[in-house]
């Protein structure tokens, strides 16, 4: 399936990019990050982030369809 | 009604929008980007945020303030973009008939809008390197 | 720095004036003429202070703020004369390194001035009366 | 003894005057409160007030000098 993946604060950093599609068999939200992870070297592990599919919050385990956006959440900071 | 700003926020004239004639007490919050943090030397910030979903947990913190306390009026916005020392980072007003309420609405949404709305902060230190924070201000890595 | 004032409250350059470098917090209070009271309609106010004493008062309350919480600056600014609904007729406002100091001190702040200080508010109502009163807001007599 | 005494609130409202300067024999506030209380029908008594010697807050039976300012502050209500 295709996702769009966005990339915000140390995860865009470290992927180099703030966004991009990607084909993937992973059917949720931590099967995607795992592979994501691997790809790019990210530091921050699941228990640091939140998962946002398609601007709203969501569980990691919650079925992904095609094309939908998906965000994984550091830390926030604003303020 | 929660904002992001690309440009100055103009405190006075959103605080002139909580403004009802049964209001009684306006408590209003403000950030600003100081020249320290955790014992470094700050130059200057960034903050990123992931707009649709900082707006939709914007509102939502605001409309649980509006349920939790007395208030007549709760609005906050918070800037993106680089930032200097000094500038307003983000505000929170509130109006209520009574202060209790007025201060107590306020400090709920600051302190929620800094553990739940997806912003990021990246303070450029005055030694050249730069880094995200935590909501305790501490680094992410 | 305590001020009565006879004319219009600028707060937004008092809150310039709580501006510092290592500030990245502030925390104002304001409070407004609101158009009723236990139920009356109210058309005006009119303020009383005994200005020497008020002064010497106000001054310690800051002094005093100071003293409690870990704050960079704190003002206060209170109308004298006649006001009509919605104006400012109070005006707090406290910079910190942190938010929760700004906050205590801002309310400490409200609290005792409006227990303490010798001002006194005369409500002009919609039905031709008037009256002086207590800090809880009923009349003194 | 000569007082300058000053009235604010419900208490300039009954004497109806700001301000005036009294001959008295009282030699203390609470001696000076009761004659003036006679005299313009003051309703507050003293338990609802607090009293002000040249511009600071002071006692009841704090002696007064010749020419003292006294303020009697009727229970405030600014903010």
């Amino acid at each position: 399936m295709n996702y769009r993946v966005l990339y915000f604060a140390s995860l865009r950093d470290r992927a180099g990019i703030d966004a991009e599609q990607v084909e993937s068999r992973a059917g949720d939200a931590r099967g995607l990050y795992t592979e994501l992870r691997a790809r790019h070297g990210f530091a921050l592990g699941e228990d640091r982030l939140r998962v946002a599919i398609n601007g709203a919050f969501a569980g990691w385990e919650q079925a992904l369809r095609d094309g939908d956006e998906v965000v994984f959440i550091p830390p926030v900071s604003g303020g | 009604m929660f904002r992001l700003s690309e440009n100055p926020i103009d405190a006075a004239t959103l605080t002139r929008e909580l403004a009802q004639a049964g209001a009684g007490a306006c408590a209003t919050f403000e950030g600003w980007v100081r020249d320290h943090n955790e014992g470094r030397a700050v130059l200057r910030l960034g903050y990123q945020a992931y707009a649709p979903l900082a707006k939709t947990e914007g509102e939502r913190i605001l409309e649980e303030a509006r349920k939790k306390f007395a208030i007549m009026d709760v609005r906050c916005a918070h800037r993106v973009g680089t930032l200097d020392i000094g500038d307003l980072a983000v505000w929170v007003g509130v109006s209520a008939a009574h202060r209790a309420d007025a201060f107590d609405a306020c400090r709920y949404v600051i302190d929620e809008v800094k553990r739940r709305v997806p912003i990021w902060k990246n303070e450029h230190y005055a030694d050249g390197e730069s880094g995200w924070l935590h909501p305790d201000n501490t680094p992410v890595e």
